[in-house]
């Protein structure tokens, strides 16, 4: 993997070394209702009574609108595999501490 | 490759900026570099006396110089003073700064004014440290680890101290993040990552410990201190809070910390033997991706740190099992190292020298920490001298003495001038000597069974108390003489010019010492790190 | 290296990235405590949860939405050069995070006037798990709200540059970075809300 | 004796053995490889390089491969040791080890209470740990066993004594200014004389409470002193009746020590701080009236 350092620069002084996605603002309006519906989902399925699976469940729809956010609003979507990868071994590492802690909790 | 001193040219005096200003507000990675250097050096210096002062006290039995809460106060402002001080913004904040920029041949780092908050908070953060001793309900007597519930109600300046670790918390993860997007993005033309040199692979590694660990240390503190002052509860068994939990948060971040504070050593070490034995490292994919493997498995094993807590046996299982996991990459690294010396043409100047006593004392420490990491006998040496011993090795057998090293091998290239050999040699062998006698002694004493952090001891002890302290003088007296010869050599000694370690890295083609800009044109990098053909040196 | 100094776009974006991590860990540790917590006061914790108001939280949910939605359409409308609908948009996600802030503070003070806080009386005598739950509740929505501040601050030290000029569509990486920073306040606050005011 | 037990000593110490000879023999090796290559190979005798090799499969694979079955075999070792640590036999004597800044007292089953571990030698004894404040740690090095004492949780050890003697007992994690000091020591009996001790023990405690005896269980003297040479706490020596400059809810005030303020001292130390003493005195909640009077008069007999 080359990766090269600094972009040539534009006479102005501007960088244009990379592809900037315009996201329109109907995208980001229609994001925008399915994060509201996401949540309106969250309330209703909290008030069923589900037993422990109302956290899962709770939490799952919680990680989608995370996701959702991550991949629109943050442009995840546009950037190159090495934010992603970045992203993915940071949420692995936050993982890894809280289940490793529960070798001890659960077990004690 | 030889090249005229050109100090009118140098960072030192670039464009007549010499003032006390042009140093604390500049925006050049060496000259912070150079700052982080001499403060954290500084802080090194003051915790060496604590140091020097706890043997002291435990010279004989019963009170030698001072009082039990004094004692205390003393072996916490010690671990905490080298731990966030000195030994975990040192490397990559003195030697990360001045050579890794032009290792990959760039011009600064990512982020440079970013790069000098770091140092600013580093000290605004040293000096809340600094004042939590001298107000309040004086200096913190908990431990450099603040195990709550004693943290939490102890009468001492605890609340002060751990906001002064929290800010150096925030330093520690500002200069990661700067290092890793610096290595990613400003290589130059032809540094490919397989080019890195190794010092570059293991800061690059150690960065994103930094950046991954260091926020649950922040967190742990901020709740520490909420428990003393809000009454939150969370870790107070009284309330439902479990102490434990403090435990699990404080060691997340500390396991992987003495990792920071390992893994340059190891990158210095990668870059110093080859070039004493005119060899390319044996073996240089294993090391760099043995320092990634240390990052990553090395955040997993926290929990060796709490076998006798009342921690779940399963815990303990898994635990121990991932602890002896990262020995693996580290036993690959010194059969590497060792295999470099063969057949090469070696020769024993001081960085050298300092580099291959890394390798011993290191391999000590490391294999002492393998007897903690086995179950049934962390048991027994669990918060006993053998603990102290174990860590003084790794930490100061191995960073330390790796930082001596760099010291040796990098700063005349800053300074353009050079200390004196025969010198050098009569420190190391002093501290050597003093080293082993010291902490080989701690070693033994934990095995028998004497309990760290004790103020006073039973007279059993007493003998090899004695020696310790001896020791402890044996190695003080080296550093003394270490640090009179290279400063004095640095300041006015002979002229330092060209390449004279034949060194491959990029930092030995520019002037001695560098001008601002590193590189007056951008290099194309053509060769691997330890392809001494380049060097023009036989 | 040549003498021209330039920004890296993407290295910038990068180091903005790299801190948010560092962000998500700083509450993962929240998390990891009050997962641990959750195992085991589950009915304690769901006792507590009830306490806390599902139409403040519902709609404080709904205000971060909202404001995260116009921070991204200010990047937007910075990429075509509309600045000054930019500086518009910026100036209605502050104010979403100005709401926020209020219902929050109504929040805290009805629940501190009611006994419960850290170390109150009230806790004290209830059951052990109870006041963790409310201690951790405090700490972290605490330090989400101070994030809210802080991130307010940054946008409108945005907003002030994208007025004079000096960022601008060919430079907007301090806006899209401050964007970012605004959607992590978000992005955290979609796991408090179901943790603290819903699923128990 | 119980010839069949295996002492937590003989499950350590083997592990000991082998880990130590392991670490040894790679020392050895490795400083001797190390050596032998400085010598060989130092420029007075190699000019130059000799080979300019820069990596070897194989030998990379083996010194893999060979660390990794290595330290698998040390954790096997250590796991299978630590279980003897946990594997409490059946039999075990039950004792209860309270800990305190900075004290320990030990109960047995028929309420006798000491502040030294009275054990009957070749009779496993399993002891409860239970911390009053702070984390402690439970440490006998002689039997190879140490486990912290921590509040609000149920921790405990197991070991067996394998002949008549006194061992130390240490205070492993600290916990203060007079950590090094909270030790004690475990006095292992002959079968027959443990057995009379704790009738003998378990008789005086039924009676009337000793003042002395109660400071010394309840841990007032790890920080009070008998001889007037002020510790941690102020002396108890001279106390009673004596002018005392204590902060009353954060205000400086001087008090004439009372019974009454002996009892609200001993009651509630939070309350009256006395100046230049830090608020760390714990409160004892079992203390019975009956105990506190007794503390009082003794404290008052100190003159
Ligand atoms: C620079 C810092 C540093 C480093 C690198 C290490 C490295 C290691 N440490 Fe250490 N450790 C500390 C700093 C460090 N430690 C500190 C500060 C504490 C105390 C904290 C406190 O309580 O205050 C501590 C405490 C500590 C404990 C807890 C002890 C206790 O409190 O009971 C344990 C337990 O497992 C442990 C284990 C290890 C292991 C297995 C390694 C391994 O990474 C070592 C790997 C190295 C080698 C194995 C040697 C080299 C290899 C060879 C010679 C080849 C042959 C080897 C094999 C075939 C395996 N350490
Ligand atoms: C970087 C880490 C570091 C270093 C260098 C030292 C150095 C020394 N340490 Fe320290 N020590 C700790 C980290 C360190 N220590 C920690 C974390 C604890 C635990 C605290 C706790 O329990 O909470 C501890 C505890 C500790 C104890 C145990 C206290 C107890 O449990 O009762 C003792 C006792 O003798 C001791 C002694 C010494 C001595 C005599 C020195 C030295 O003074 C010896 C003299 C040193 C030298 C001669 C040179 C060393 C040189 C370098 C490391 C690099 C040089 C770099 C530059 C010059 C820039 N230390
Ligand atoms: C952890 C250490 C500690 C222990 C254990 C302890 N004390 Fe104290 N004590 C203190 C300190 C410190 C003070 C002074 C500060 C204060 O007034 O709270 C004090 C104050 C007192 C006073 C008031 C003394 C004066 O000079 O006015 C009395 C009486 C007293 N203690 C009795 C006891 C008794 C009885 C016990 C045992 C049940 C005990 N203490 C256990 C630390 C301790
Ligand atoms: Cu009790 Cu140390
Ligand atoms: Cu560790």
């Amino acid at each position: 993997m080359k990766i090269q350092a600094d972009p040539p620069a534009t006479p102005e002084g501007m960088y244009m070394n990379e592809q900037h996605h315009i996201i329109s603002y109907g995208r980001l309006v229609a994001t925008w209702l399915v994060l509201l519906t996401l949540t309106a989902l969250t309330v209703a399925v909290t008030r069923l009574d589900l037993g422990s699976y109302k956290v899962w469940g709770a939490l799952a729809i919680a990680s989608l609108k995370a996701g959702v956010v991550i991949a629109v609003f943050m442009h995840m979507r546009y950037e190159g595999r090495l934010l992603r990868w970045l992203l993915f071994v940071t949420l692995l590492t936050l993982a890894i501490f809280i289940g490793f802690t529960f070798f001890d909790v659960l077990y004690r | 490759m030889s090249h005229i001193q050109q100090p009118q040219t140098s960072f030192w005096n670039d464009t007549g900026k010499t003032g006390i200003t042009s140093w604390i507000f500049s925006t050049d990675h060496k000259r912070i570099g150079l700052l982080y250097f001499y403060s954290t050096f500084g802080f090194f210096l003051v915790g060496v006396l604590l140091g020097l002062l706890l043997r002291i006290e435990l010279m004989a039995p019963g009170r030698t110089i001072m009082g039990p809460q004094t004692y205390n106060a003393l072996f916490t402002v010690h671990g905490v003073v080298m731990i966030f001080l000195f030994i975990i913004p040192g490397f990559q904040g003195s030697f990360g700064n001045l050579v890794m920029p032009i290792q990959i041949g760039a011009r600064d780092v990512s982020f440079p004014r970013l790069n000098l908050f770091s140092w600013w908070i580093y000290m605004i953060g040293a000096v809340v440290i600094l004042t939590s001793l001298f107000t309040g309900g004086g200096p913190p007597d908990t431990g450099w680890t603040f195990y709550v519930p004693f943290s939490s109600r102890t009468g001492t300046n605890v609340s002060l101290a751990v906001l002064g670790v929290f800010i150096i918390g925030f330093s520690s993860i500002l200069t990661g993040l700067n290092f890793v997007t610096t290595i990613h993005r400003l290589r130059a033309e032809g540094m490919s990552w397989g080019r890195l040199p190794l010092f570059v692979w293991s800061l690059y590694a150690t960065a994103w410990v930094q950046i991954l660990a260091t926020p649950i240390l922040a967190i742990t503190l901020v709740l520490v201190a909420a428990e003393r002052l809000l009454g939150t509860g969370l870790f107070d068994p009284a309330t439902g809070g479990d102490p434990l939990m403090y435990q699990h948060l404080f060691w997340i971040y500390s396991h992987p910390a003495v990792y920071i504070m390992i893994l340059p050593a190891m990158g210095v070490i990668s870059d110093i033997i080859p070039v004493f034995s005119r060899k390319p490292i044996f073996g240089y994919k294993m090391i760099a991706f043995s320092s990634i493997a240390i990052a990553a498995a090395g955040s997993l094993v926290w929990g060796h740190h709490m076998y006798t807590s009342g921690m779940s046996d399963t815990a303990i299982l898994v635990f121990s099992f991932l602890t002896f996991i990262v020995a693996i990459p580290s036993a690959i690294k010194v059969f590497n190292w060792v295999s470099t010396l063969y057949r090469g043409s070696i020769s024993l100047e001081a960085p050298m020298l300092f580099a291959l006593t890394f390798i011993l004392l290191f391999s000590i420490g490391g294999l002492s920490g393998l007897i903690l990491g086995a179950a049934a006998t962390d048991i027994h040496v669990h918060d006993t001298h053998f603990v102290v011993g174990h860590f003084h090795y790794v930490i100061f057998g191995g960073s330390g003495f790796a930082f001596f090293a760099a010291m040796h091998y990098w700063l005349p290239k800053f300074y353009g001038r050079r200390y004196a050999e025969k010198p050098a040699i009569l420190a190391w062998a002093l501290m050597f000597t003093g080293f082993n006698i010291t902490y080989f002694t701690m070693q033994l004493l934990g095995m028998q069974g004497m309990p760290r952090r004790y103020y006073d001891y039973l007279p059993e002890f007493a003998t090899l108390n004695l020696v310790s302290t001896v020791g402890s003088w044996i190695l003080a007296g080296g550093l003394l003489i270490m640090l009179i010869n290279l400063f004095r050599g640095l300041w006015w000694g002979p002229p330092f010019e060209g390449n004279p370690w034949g060194g491959a890295t990029l930092e030995w083609s520019i002037p001695t010492p560098p001008p601002t800009e590193n590189f007056i044109e951008e290099p194309l990098v053509t060769h691997g790190p330890y392809d001494f053909k380049g060097t023009g040196i036989p | 290296m040549s003498q021209i100094h330039h920004k890296d776009y993407a290295g910038a974006k990068l180091g903005m990235w790299l801190f948010l991590f560092t962000e998500l860990l700083l509450f993962g540790g929240l998390f990891l405590l009050y997962a641990v917590y959750l195992a085991r006061y589950p009915h304690e914790f769901a006792a507590a949860g009830k306490q806390l108001d599902v139409i403040f939280g519902t709609v404080n949910t709904v205000v971060l939405l909202t404001s995260s939605l116009l921070a991204a359409m200010s990047v937007s409308a910075i990429q075509r050069d509309e600045r000054r609908s930019a500086v518009r948009l910026l100036s209605g996600t502050i104010l979403c995070a100005a709401l926020f802030m209020v219902i929050k503070y109504i929040e805290w003070s009805a629940k501190i006037g009611h006994g419960v806080y850290p170390g109150s009386a009230q806790l004290k005598g209830g059951p052990p798990g109870e006041s963790v739950f409310f201690s951790l509740y405090y700490v972290t929505t605490g330090i989400h709200g101070l994030h809210v501040v802080i991130g307010s601050i940054l946008l409108a030290w945005v907003a002030l540059k994208v007025k004079r000029g000096t960022v601008h569509s060919g430079d907007f990486v301090f806006l899209e970075n401050g964007a970012l920073y605004w959607h992590l306040v978000d992005l955290i606050w979609i796991f408090i809300f179901p943790l603290y005011y819903l699923v128990l | 004796m119980n010839s069949r037990l295996i002492t937590t000593t003989e499950a350590v110490d083997p592990v000991f053995m082998f880990l130590f000879g392991a670490c040894l023999l790679l020392l050895v090796g490795i400083t001797a490889a190390m050596l032998f290559f400085i010598v060989r190979f130092h420029r007075s005798r190699a000019p130059r390089p000799t080979s300019t090799a820069d990596n070897n499969l194989w030998l990379e694979i083996v010194w893999t491969a060979l660390p990794t079955i290595l330290v698998l075999a040390m954790f096997y070792y250590g796991w299978y040791g630590y279980l003897a640590l946990r594997r409490v036999p059946p039999d075990a004597l039950p004792v209860t080890a309270t800990a305190r800044m900075w004290s320990w007292s030990f109960s047995y089953p028929n309420g006798a209470t000491s502040p030294k571990l009275f054990v009957p030698v070749g009779k496993p004894v399993r002891v409860e740990l239970v911390s009053l404040d702070v984390i402690h740690g439970f440490f006998l090095p002689a039997f190879r066993v140490k486990r912290d004492v921590v509040p609000g949780m149920k921790n405990h050890v197991w070991f067996v004594a394998p002949k008549a003697g006194s061992f130390d007992l240490f205070c492993s994690q600290y916990c203060g200014t007079a950590h090094s000091s909270m030790i004690s020591t475990v006095e292992a009996l002959p079968e027959a004389e443990f057995a009379a001790w704790l009738k003998q023990g378990s008789s005086t405690t039924a009676t009337r409470p000793d003042g002395r005896k109660l400071a010394q269980e309840k841990g007032c003297l790890g920080c009070h002193s008998l001889d007037g040479t002020p510790g941690v706490g102020p002396a108890f020596k001279g106390l009673y009746q004596s002018q005392v400059e204590v902060m009353r809810a954060g205000k400086p005030l001087t008090v004439t020590a009372d019974e009454a303020y002996l009892k609200e001292s001993i009651r509630q130390p939070e309350a009256l701080i006395v100046k230049g003493f830090q608020p760390i005195m714990p409160a004892d909640p079992d203390l019975t009236d009956e105990q506190l009077e007794a503390l009082v008069e003794f404290i008052k007999g100190l003159k």
